[in-house]
């Protein structure tokens, strides 16, 4: 294991910036969200969850496809620019680099999304422990460890040093080629302490032993069915906020952008709450809003773990249960449908 | 794919000139959806007509872009020629590379390439053009004039000859207007009386014509064609039905303080009234503020003395609903007050009187039984001023801008008549211009100057002040340079002419323009001198703007025709461009609604199919024979429900786009 | 003896604009100390208009004028003649540096029923 | 700076009611009143049917300034259209500026048909004024630059 | 607020035992004490009815659906939401006769992003004594000035008035209305640049999630522009810099003259972009402009941008304290 000291850690992200799209947890007109590193932003580290997750980097809100030029009656075609860069992500929560794991799951499996996959080769993950899990956390439920995040590197605050530990290939690249940055520690103890520390507090958070044993395969009709669903669903604006912070929603809609001289096509996030989600010349296949709620914790909880041997598309990172503008959220309906009535 | 075709007019070398043509039709060859075009010397020409013709035939075209001169020259003129070649004439656009191009730029190269962009731009906006069928409406067979003074007499006459029912709708309890209270009538000095009561008497005995005298409008909707008014017909505590008009309830009524406005308040009227000799109705009015039993329940004399037994001291206002198909609006005018006036002393001095007290005192009718004496004392005046322009042509907020039009003669006749009555008076005209324009005009100016020895001066009254009994005038004469201070007897104020103060309200109520002096604003100042901007309202008279009684009377008849034009029609074709809602985005916010100048918007609640059922919305509607395509709704509606045919936001988009291109 | 760039300093100086003149006369019939004056308040705005503003300038007019707002309160046209009386003055005094009339030059047939105020205010421009 | 302004050649759009300033405009050109090439004229029925979402998709797409033309206030052909013109874009111009938007880039103007001197030296204006100011970047769309 | 919260919940009680009403809607109880949500209730979960420092959302916007359904249902409003209320009473969007109002009486509601912006993190319970806040956490018990943490909606608060209800829970304290248009003026005195900047910073973080359109009560339409390809402007994402401004301008504009300023749109933003203060640009110019005017105050009144006078002022005479 290494560390440095927390004061010199510019002049860390200044390095790896010269080679790498360096992305850092960055304080923006109040608010802390993963973005590239330049020299005059303000990183904050301490910040346990970024207002929206880590997955913009693999995944971001919008991505440029192709685009068709079209000259009087004649169409060409130009070929999209492919992220060859190499990337950094540093500071990545537990909670935030199983995500990746389970995005992958979309994106590389099956059919492989080109942009996502190259994005996810030239990236080396940096993570970092939750020192200060909050009453939202329930990652525990997912069998994840806070103390120990297992990126390609695995970093610990504490008491003004950050110390790192490289995991995997990558990470160990990534150390030979800033290891005059850091100094050698021999001493795992504070690391240790630490570690110790968050599992206590994680053991005592309300939501750390929520009960998900309701959500198997097999209940798929009785949970689908269910009447709950609709007194859980009423006070849902049909906004996007829970879909647009959470890091395993992966879904898209791919656009067409009339420009001046021809056709942007792009991919952008899209949300399953939103009324015109899906929407064919049909219409819609989920007309109301009861059903677009249910459509999206049943996926989470219950059509993914079908497909790919139970595992739920939700790390527990609590951002919904944070953000939604009406307090509703994935725990609430475990805890509702889980019940047994 | 739609097909385009695009012609480039050369205009000769209007556009030509500037424009290379050729380069155009290149450019517009290479547009997506464009199978044909062409460059011709004059497309407006026959042969360019009928080679557009045959383009949208041979080509199966289902647009065409015409690069022309301004669509508000031609466009009619091509959609004409789409239609009868079997395109819906809106599938027509019209590209502006003359006035707007070729006419403004010098440069060939930037004519052409800004042609290029609008002939683009046209190709844009007519790919997105959808066929449209201007609707229909039907039209009431049935004309209201509002206002029955020899505007709206001789506009219902008219009417009501050419066989159109007619209501007359008059706030006095006698129809006949200013022109009844007049004494003579200029050039010609006919009595107004003997000319106005045969058309009054026509107007009563008329079978096509209906009199709502002492009768308000009350509110008006609907639209051309389609009017509804609502007319209030107040109470005469009268029996119109019973009163035989004679006058004897007149004679026994104990309050006769009232003023009587038929002589300008020079003399007073009994409570229950008819206003003069010859009105028309000639029935009986209670004026409710003078009589004694309405006010306080004693009395009665009128209902015994009335052998008829119409008297009804119950009577109510009533309501009276009817449909018309064109109103005309026939509101007349008033002089203004002169309490603004004070140093001509009108407020003060009561031999300081107004041209229309002047008529009044010298008419045969009138209160001095046409013995022309001084207010104050009853002495014959010697010495007599008169005044013009008072109020008129200034801007202090008690003037009127405009020129009164009708003072300079009725001033000479004024002048002309007391001469020829009573020649050892001596009569001045003070003047800032004479303006006599008219036949027969300058030459009666001219007689009253020359035959009759008025004398006109250049020059305005200062100030007048009462002093012994007699009025000092302080006045310049401009062309002799000098003070003049003139001891008269009378002074005669020619006032300015106002619109009539009901007319603003009746201007809202039939959504009418009208000017910041409260006068109608025509529809076009030239060519459409009778008509308002809003469909089937047509203007009469001094309503419009100060004008005489011949420029009324030929208004009224021109008012007229237009009418009879309008409900000689049995249907109406509507504007086509209209707006026109979606109603499965409209929210029945009604928005659209409030800002429609035309009120061609309702509500109604609708069954839609939702999932899992029928849901019960409130939707909006456009009247499109109401809708005249302004497009204000468009803009307050939010969820861009509420759309305008011809002029649809996505082909203003589409426009903007490929402008900017 | 036209002098346009004159009359465009008069016209800022007394803030109206000559032009609107309809030549009704107003102005003069209401003057009170018409008799005292060789040019009258209406000669002065056409004298102006026409830019022969030296003979206004040169004639005692300008001292006779009364100031008693008169011809401004009745003009129908906005012209305000005795602003225009004052600006020609002022165009006088400043030429000449000074006031070349005495108090007592002041013309004495006044009217009595002219307000003391509308006296005091003449007095104040003419001395000192 | 300089050099650049001098290359600069704007984009304007031009709105214009149908029955004062597209007369106006009409007018202008059979006087030979010049104005820029540069300003394109849309003709809409009314000043009142400008949605402003149709303005600031003219800046999207790289229109550099916009103006409207409408009847004089009082004299609108449907009688009000302008007054609801006048407030709306009285609104949208001062958010518009607000959100940091030079205020010069956007006017409204009334011209009558009978005022083509007025529209030409309003347009030779407007365009002298945005080409002063420069390239609309902020309220540009990168995807419209090619 | 305890005594409030059980009188509402008697009244809920006592209206649907006399069957004046057969549901109510009003806020029911979380897991922490900040996360409760809206929700409609009968005889059979009134238990879970709250009314607490925490229930900031209005329900106003419910009753669109919710009126057009079987019999009467009772809604709690704030203050602030009725004027809501009334505004959709005006443009027609809800049916007054199925609403039975109880007007409750509000001190103002805490916003748990300040609470947490303030440090407090890992909130497991609130509880009001007096002015200040105390907070249950897992890292122990942390107490606050409750005006330091109130929401941005509260601190602005238009009066603690009722402008419609059928009838009153607690007292109307009658109060100084605040200060609402402090930071527009601010901003307006900035140069342009300086306001683009600030624009940019806060818009740039918008991630298009549509919860201010949603849960403003005056877009309510049953087809937003956004989502409808036909409008030319719909777009799901702010994929480039200039769809972040044009949906913001066209969201606030199209509530100009309808936003009552109930602060919805902050208080639910995830990215904490302050876009009352784009609607209170409106507002204010509206006032400054066309006289004062608040959206919402009764059901008659046109508003600003829907009427007009003749002597208007010009579009250019806004009044820009920067000089170029």
């Amino acid at each position: 294991m290494m560390k440095i000291s927390l004061k010199n850690l510019p002049e860390l992200y200044s390095f790896i910036a010269k080679k790498n799209d360096l992305y850092l947890p960055i304080f923006k007109a109040g608010q802390v969200d993963f973005a590239k590193w330049d020299k005059d932003a303000i990183v904050d580290l301490n910040k346990l969850k970024t207002t929206k997750s880590a997955k913009d980097v693999f995944f971001p809100q919008s991505q440029d496809l192709v685009r068709f030029e079209v000259d009087g009656k004649k169409i060409s075609i130009d070929e999209p620019i492919m992220p060859t860069n190499k990337q950094v992500i540093f500071g990545v929560k537990a909670c935030d680099n199983r995500s990746f794991e389970l995005l992958d799951m979309a994106f590389v499996e099956d059919y492989p999304d080109t942009f996502y996959e190259m994005r996810r080769a030239n990236t080396t993950i940096v993570t970092l422990a939750c020192a200060k899990p909050d009453e939202a956390c329930f990652c525990k439920a997912y069998g994840i460890d806070a103390a120990d995040p297992k990126g390609d590197v695995s970093t610990w605050i504490v008491d003004g040093y950050l110390h790192w530990m490289p995991n995997t290939d990558k990470g160990i690249e990534l150390t030979t080629e800033v290891k005059d940055f850091f100094e050698l520690d021999m001493d795992n103890s504070a690391v240790e302490n630490q570690q110790s520390e968050i599992r206590a507090i994680i053991d005592r958070l309300p939501y750390s032993n929520i009960d998900l044993s309701k959500f198997t395969p097999d209940k798929l009709l009785e949970l689908f069915n269910s009447p709950k669903w609709k007194a859980l669903s009423e006070a849902c604006l049909g906004c996007g906020t829970c879909t647009f912070v959470c890091p395993t929603c992966q879904c898209y809609d791919v656009k067409d952008f009339k420009t001046k001289t021809g056709v942007q096509r792009f991919k952008c996030w899209d949300s399953c709450m939103f009324a015109d989600f899906t929407k064919c010349a049909h219409g819609n296949t989920r007309p109301s809003q009861m059903q677009r709620y249910r459509q999206r914790f049943m996926h989470k909880l219950v059509y993914f773990p079908s497909n790919h041997d139970g595992v739920y598309s939700c790390v527990g990172c609590g951002r919904c249960v944070q953000k939604c503008p009406q307090m509703l959220n994935i725990v609430k309906v475990i805890k509702t449908l889980g019940e047994d009535k | 794919m739609k097909k385009i075709g695009v012609f480039v007019c050369w205009c000769g070398s209007n556009i030509a000139a500037t424009v290379d043509v050729k380069a155009v039709v290149e450019a517009c060859k290479k547009e997506p959806n464009v199978v044909f075009a062409e460059d011709y010397q004059y497309i407006c020409s026959e042969i360019g007509q009928n080679k557009m013709a045959d383009a949208i035939r041979d080509y199966k075209l289902d647009g065409v872009v015409i690069c022309s001169c301004s669509p508000r020259m031609h466009e009619a003129t091509f959609r004409k020629t789409a239609e009868k070649a079997g395109l819906n004439p809106y599938m027509i656009e019209v590209a502006n590379i003359r006035e707007q191009c070729s006419w403004i730029h010098k440069d060939i190269e930037e004519g052409t390439e800004k042609a290029i962009v609008l002939a683009r731009t046209a190709i844009a906006k007519v790919l997105l053009n959808a066929p449209l069928q201007a609707g229909e409406s039907k039209v009431t067979k049935r004309a209201l004039v509002i206002g029955g003074g020899i505007a709206g007499i001789q506009s219902a006459l008219d009417i009501a000859d050419a066989g159109f029912e007619v209501d007359i709708v008059e706030k006095k309890p006698s129809i006949g207007g200013k022109m009844s209270q007049l004494d003579k009538t200029f050039p010609t000095l006919d009595c107004s009386a003997c000319i106005l009561t045969p058309k009054m008497v026509d107007v009563s005995a008329h079978e096509k014509i209906n009199i709502f005298a002492y009768s308000e409008v009350e509110a008006v909707s609907g639209f051309v064609g389609n009017f509804t008014a609502k007319i209030r017909q107040k109470a005469r505590y009268v029996d119109t039905a019973k009163c035989t008009g004679c006058r004897a309830c007149m004679e026994k009524c104990p309050s006769k303080k009232s003023l009587n406005e038929f002589n300008a308040g020079l003399d007073t009227r009994p409570a229950i009234y008819i206003p003069f000799a010859q009105a028309v109705p000639n029935k009986a009015t209670i004026d409710p503020n003078a009589c004694i039993k309405l006010k306080t329940g004693k009395c009665g004399i009128c209902s015994k003395v009335c052998t008829a037994g119409a008297i009804d001291y119950e009577q109510k206002d009533q309501i009276i609903e009817r449909e018309y198909g064109a109103i005309v609006v026939a509101t007349g005018y008033n002089i203004i007050n002169l309490d603004k006036f004070n140093e001509l002393g009108y407020s003060d001095c009561k031999d300081v009187i107004t041209s229309l007290e002047f008529e009044r005192l010298t008419n045969a009718a009138g209160p001095t039984k046409g013995h022309l004496i001084c207010p104050s004392d009853g002495r014959e005046p010697k010495k007599i001023v008169f005044v013009q322009c008072v109020g008129s042509r200034g801007l202090r907020p008690c003037d009127k801008q405009y020129c009164s039009k009708i003072c300079c003669m009725y001033t000479a006749k004024h002048a002309m008549l007391l001469r020829e009555k009573h020649p050892e008076t001596e009569v001045y005209v003070f003047y800032i211009d004479v303006r006599t324009p008219g036949k027969n005009y300058d030459e009666f100016y001219r007689r009253a100057v020359e035959q009759y020895g008025v004398h006109y001066i250049k020059g305005q009254v200062g100030k007048v002040i009462e002093k012994d009994g007699h009025l000092e005038v302080q006045a310049s004469d401009l062309l002799a340079d000098e003070q003049l201070h003139i001891d008269a007897d009378l002074v005669v104020l020619a006032a300015a002419i106002e619109a009539d103060d009901t007319a603003r309200k009746i201007g809202t109520m039939l959504t009418a323009s009208m000017d910041t002096n409260d006068f109608f604003t025509e529809a076009h100042a030239k060519l459409k001198p009778v008509e308002s901007p809003t469909a089937g309202i047509f203007l009469s008279g001094m309503c419009q703007g100060p004008k005489d009684i011949p420029d009324t009377v030929a208004q009224a008849g021109a008012a007229a025709v237009k009418v009879i034009g309008l409900l000689s029609k049995d249907t109406l074709k509507c504007n086509a461009c209209v707006a026109s809602p979606n109603e499965n985005m409209c929210n029945g916010c009604s928005l659209c609604a409030t800002v429609c100048p035309y009120g061609a918007i309702t509500y109604v609640d609708k069954e839609f199919r939702i999932p899992g059922g029928v849901q019960v919305r409130r939707v909006s509607q456009v009247n499109e024979a109401i809708c005249q395509g302004c497009g204000a709704c468009t803009v307050a509606c939010m969820s861009g429900a509420m759309d305008l045919k011809g002029f649809t936001n996505k082909e203003i988009m589409a426009e903007v786009e490929s402008i900017c291109k | 003896m036209q002098n346009l760039k004159l009359r465009e300093k008069i016209e800022e100086m007394s803030g109206v604009s000559v032009l609107k003149c309809m030549r009704c006369g107003k102005c003069s019939a209401t003057c009170p100390n018409y008799d005292e004056m060789e040019f009258h308040p209406h000669q002065f705005v056409y004298f102006v208009e026409k830019g022969e503003i030296d003979k206004l300038a040169n004639s005692k007019s300008i001292y006779t004028c009364l100031s008693c707002m008169a011809c401004v309160e009745r003009c129908p046209r906005q012209v305000e003649p005795a602003k225009i009386i004052e600006a020609v003055k002022l165009l006088q005094i400043r030429k000449q540096g000074n006031n070349h009339l005495k108090p007592e030059q002041v013309s004495v047939s006044l009217d009595p029923e002219l307000p003391a105020q509308a006296l005091t205010s003449a007095f104040r421009k003419y001395s000192k | 700076m300089q050099v650049e302004n001098k290359t600069f050649k704007p984009t304007i759009v031009a709105f214009c009611c149908n029955w004062c300033s597209y007369a106006g405009a009409d007018l202008a050109g059979s006087a030979r009143l010049s104005y820029p090439a540069e300003v394109k004229i849309i003709r809409i029925p009314c000043s009142c049917r400008l949605n402003p979402m149709f303005i600031l998709k003219a800046f999207q797409r790289g229109a550099d300034g916009v103006i409207l033309c409408g009847c004089h206030p009082g004299d609108c052909h449907y009688t009000t259209g302008n007054y609801y013109a006048r407030r709306r874009m009285t609104t949208l111009f001062s958010m518009l500026n607000y959100l940091g938007i030079e205020k010069e880039r956007t006017r409204v103007e009334w011209v009558s048909a009978a005022e083509g001197a007025k529209f030409s030296a309003v347009m030779n204006d407007f365009v002298a004024t945005i080409t002063a100011l420069g390239e609309n970047k902020k309220l540009e769309d990168l995807r419209c630059k090619k | 607020m305890q005594e409030i919260m059980k009188q509402a919940k008697l009244k809920a009680e006592e209206l649907l035992t006399k069957g004046v009403v057969n549901r109510v809607i009003g806020w029911t109880e979380g897991d922490f004490s900040y996360d409760c949500s809206p929700a409609t209730f009968t005889l059979d979960n009134l238990d879970k009815f709250v009314y607490t420092e925490f229930c900031g959302a209005n329900l106003s916007k419910y009753l669109i659906e919710e009126s057009k359904k079987e019999g009467k249902i009772l809604v709690f409003l704030k203050p602030c939401d009725t004027y809501s209320f009334n505004q959709l009473i005006q443009e027609h969007r809800i049916k007054r006769e199925n609403i039975y109002v109880v007007g409750i009486e509000c001190r103002g509601k805490v916003d748990i992003d300040k609470l947490r912006a303030f440090g407090i993190d890992g909130v497991l319970g609130c509880k009001t004594e007096g002015d200040k806040l105390i907070c249950d956490t897992i890292y122990g018990e942390k107490t606050v000035d409750k005006v330091d943490v109130m929401l941005e909606k509260c601190l602005s608060c238009k009066g603690k008035k009722h402008v419609v209800y059928d009838e009153l829970i607690g007292e109307e304290v009658v109060e100084e209305p605040k200060d609402r248009f402090g930071m527009v003026a601010q901003l307006e005195a900035m140069t342009e640049d300086e306001r683009y900047k600030f624009w940019q910073n806060e818009l740039s973080k918008c991630i298009r999630c549509n919860a201010c359109r949603n849960v403003c009560p005056a877009c309510s339409c049953v087809h937003c522009v956004f989502d409808n390809p036909d409008s030319n402007i719909a777009s799901k994402a702010n994929t480039d810099r200039f769809e972040e401004k044009l949906y913001h301008i066209i969201r606030a504009w199209h509530v100009a003259g309808r936003c009552t300023d109930c602060g919805e749109c902050s208080r639910v933003c995830p990215q904490g972009i302050p876009l009352h203060l784009i609607n209170r640009k409106f507002i204010k110019d509206m006032n400054e402009f066309y006289g004062e005017y608040q959206a919402g105050e009764d059901t008659e009144t046109k508003a600003p941008l829907n009427s007009y006078t003749f002597g208007d002022r010009e579009p250019h005479e806004f009044d820009t304290k920067e000089g170029k």
